[in-house]
């Protein structure tokens, strides 16, 4: 994608764009990713551990128990994002605690936070998906597809 | 656009092909059984005799990849579950189907219920404890393996 | 029970490193990451790979968000195979639900209790 | 007076009589704190919206300014102001609260001395006896708009900059005590074509350097004439650029001569990444602590260029290159 929009500039645009580049601070990305795996994991364990407390002690089987999992750690990035620390978390982290179903939990309840200014209905109702918005359309519009053609492929195809 | 679609195909296919790759590994981690079961990992019934779920543990035991089994039955149900070693894990669907066949075969008398599930598995165990200490009789266990079994089918 | 923990931690820590990566070398933005993954755990479900996953490392691959593309298919298909190809459309959100429902609700709820602090 | 292709020469040399400046929280623990005049503990100054606040900013910035240089607001002829947000509506809203003429002016981070230079215009030509005129910018409001809400756990790149939480206001006046205006150059936009929105100071780099090459051109003087050129927001990496294009330019610019506002404001270990940014940054670094070092005779020629990044969330998200602006305005005081 960045080298399609280069090819539009002209010359001297990308000569500077080489030369800025040189002095750019880099991303330290092999340092992120380690921060990614480790803050990443570190919530998956803890998902993992309330996963086996809801089976302990209630009635969810391994099949079930992940939607209880998921609110209750939707319910943590509430908390967190309440107390203002997951961004803080995240700029540590990264992907590591965006990836996660909490960074979901917080993309919308930092937006619905935000915007509480603008009344509940304009501001927390019309910008609480902003963020989150995509991630659910594209997740559904992909499902749909997969859907379809695996439906379609198992019915008619004999496949599956 | 069409890098964006390349990038998309290319984390799939590593992701695809790490899992792979795990598959193939060793088992090089294999975790500790918290369960504690009888020696034969099924009880004795003073009312309901419990030989075919001994049977059965015997059966699912020996095959590799099961770490933990425990069954009980009744005259016409047999409830098996079973634990997975870790690195199997990921052929869950197939060895269920190859277990469930097995069984079939074995106990053709009896409706078959096998479930790898932990939750499962923890309620069987104590279904078969209490089978064993206080010798429930077959509506009792029937009762409770109806429950098991919806439990187990549950999707959401 | 410990071999879970730790393949959690792999697995998940990998697929976060995955989306790092997406936001680090392919400079894309957050969204476009959650984005893409999410249609990854799609596509990894049509194929019926992430469902294995999940058997494998428990939470590392329910918790990530690619488990959210991977969940609505599984609804869609499970409809379908009820109902047949409109089940697609129906069954999506069955299993889905729990996450978009406890994200609405503790938003509101964090929108009451909570102002940004900045 | 025009000199050159875009530089005004002021003959009467209009004095800032008064300067005010008013921070957050996050400013507080800055390296100049003790030069700001008013800074807030609270991110909200007391306020229900980061907007508010960030109006509130401005009001006290221009109050204490009145305050200081010893006027009434019925006095003040003109209001020239610029902010961030859509539509201006803090400094807009600032100057209903004055009551006088208002004139906005947009020239993003830039605003400041593009205020500056026209209020200098205004009153060298007999416009004006009084002229408010400044800048602002509120971290979370400003966050809140061109970038993710403030809450939401996106991580910033390096190259990132801060947003200050601040108000810069200066009292321009024909005569009276304090630094003089003398020479002010308007920039032109220069695109070299960097995109990412988290770069600012790479992508206007080039309009600080296009600026201050015009500048020393149209005036015919070396750079070495001032003791110190100030850029306004361009952070550690649009600093090295700029050094090293000016230097490929055949501009010899000793390096403690050069001097960016948004590497002054914070202190080492403050989570700025690259430095700071924002309306706010130029105008509060400047009218605060750059004039007192001024007054306290450290050095008496200045030329300020201030940097602008003209872009939109909008235009960020349809693929557009950031076009970017500088001004320049020379203070010089004593001597």
């Amino acid at each position: 994608m960045a080298n399609e929009k280069r090819k539009k500039l002209t010359p001297v645009q990308q000569e500077y764009h080489l030369f800025e580049k040189e002095r750019e601070t880099k991303r330290p990305v092999v340092k992120n990713c380690i921060r990614a795996f480790f803050v990443g994991g570190l919530i998956c364990v803890i998902g993992q551990a309330i996963s086996y407390f809801y089976m302990y002690f209630f009635d969810f089987t391994e099949q079930t128990v992940g939607n209880p999992t998921v609110a209750t750690m939707v319910f943590l990035a509430m908390i967190f994002t309440g107390l203002g620390v997951y961004d803080r978390i995240a700029q540590f982290a990264g992907a590591g605690s965006s990836v996660p179903v909490t960074g979901f939990g917080n993309a919308v309840i930092s937006a619905a936070i935000e915007h509480r200014t603008e009344g509940f209905v304009l501001g927390v109702g019309g910008n609480m998906f902003k963020l989150a918005g995509s991630v659910i359309l594209f997740g559904t519009f992909a499902a749909f597809v997969v859907a379809l053609i695996k439906t379609i492929a198992v019915k008619w195809g004999g496949l599956g | 656009m069409r890098k964006y679609v390349t990038m998309l195909m290319v984390v799939t296919l590593l992701i695809v092909g790490c899992a792979r790759e795990k598959e193939i590994k060793q088992q090089s981690l294999q975790g500790t059984n918290m369960i504690k079961t009888n020696r034969d990992g099924t009880a004795y019934s003073y009312k309901v005799n419990q030989s075919i779920a001994k049977q059965a543990v015997q059966h699912i035991k020996a095959r590799k990849e099961v770490r933990d089994a425990v069954a009980v039955n009744t005259s016409k149900k047999l409830l098996v579950a079973y634990q997975v070693k870790h690195m199997h894990r990921f052929r869950m669907k197939q060895i269920k189907k190859d277990i469930e066949q097995q069984l079939k075969q074995l106990f053709p008398n009896h409706k078959i219920i096998v479930s790898s599930d932990l939750k499962i598995f923890w309620k069987t165990n104590e279904l078969r404890d209490k089978i064993n200490k206080d010798g429930m009789n077959e509506k009792q266990i029937n009762k409770q393996i109806k429950k098991l079994k919806k439990l187990s089918e549950e999707l959401t | 029970m410990m071999a879970m923990f730790f393949w959690a931690f792999v697995i998940g820590g990998i697929i976060c490193v995955i989306g790092q990566i997406m936001i680090d070398v392919f400079k894309l933005t957050p969204a476009h990451t959650l984005s893409t993954l999410v249609v990854i755990g799609a596509i990894l479900d049509g194929f019926g790979l992430y469902e294995p996953l999940i058997d494998f490392a428990g939470a590392g691959a329910t918790i990530p968000i690619t488990s959210f593309g991977n969940s609505l298919v599984h609804g869609a298909l499970h409809e379908a195979d009820k109902h047949g190809i409109i089940g697609v459309l129906t069954g999506m959100f069955e299993v889905t639900s729990a996450g978009i429902s406890a994200a609405i609700v503790f938003g509101f709820i964090g929108a009451l209790l909570f102002r940004p602090k900045g | 007076m025009m000199k050159g292709h875009r530089t005004w020469v002021f003959e009467n040399k209009p004095v800032i009589i008064a300067t005010a400046t008013v921070g957050g929280p996050f400013e507080a623990n800055g390296r100049i704190a003790d030069d700001f005049d008013l800074l807030h503990e609270d991110l909200w100054l007391g306020e229900d919206s980061y907007e508010k606040a960030h109006k509130v900013l401005l009001e006290e910035a221009m109050f204490k300014a009145m305050e200081k240089g010893g006027i009434e607001k019925e006095k003040v002829q003109f209001i020239i102001t610029g902010d961030l947000i859509n539509q201006m509506t803090p400094s807009s809203f600032a100057a209903r609260t004055i009551g006088a003429p208002y004139l906005g002016v947009f020239g993003a981070c830039s605003t400041s001395m593009e205020g500056l230079a026209l209020s200098a215009f205004i009153v060298n030509y007999g416009g004006a006896e009084y002229i408010l005129t400044g800048a602002s910018s509120h971290n979370t409001a400003v966050e809140k708009q061109f970038r993710y809400p403030t809450e939401y756990g996106g991580q910033k790149p390096p190259t990132a900059q801060w947003t200050v939480t601040g108000a810069g206001v200066a009292l321009v006046s024909p005569q009276g005590e304090g630094p003089r205006i003398v020479s002010a150059t308007m920039g032109r936009v220069v695109d070299m074509g960097i995109s990412d929105p988290f770069n600012m100071g790479g992508a206007m780099a080039p309009a600080a350097v296009d600026t201050i090459e015009a500048h020393l051109r149209d005036m015919q003087i070396d750079a070495s004439y001032y003791d110190v050129i100030v850029t306004g927001d361009l952070g550690k990496i649009g600093r090295e650029v700029s050094l090293d294009l000016m230097r490929q330019h055949g501009i010899d610019l000793k390096e403690e001569r050069y001097q960016d506002c948004g590497l002054l404001i914070y202190r080492e270990g403050q989570p700025v990444l690259s430095g700071a940014s924002g309306a706010g940054c130029s105008a509060t670094v400047v009218y605060g602590h750059l004039l007192n070092r001024m007054k306290q005779g450290e050095f008496k020629r200045m030329l300020v260029v201030a940097t602008g990044a003209l872009l939109s969330p909008l235009t960020f998200q349809q693929n557009e290159t950031i076009p970017c602006i500088a001004h320049a305005v020379a203070i010089e005081y004593g001597g």
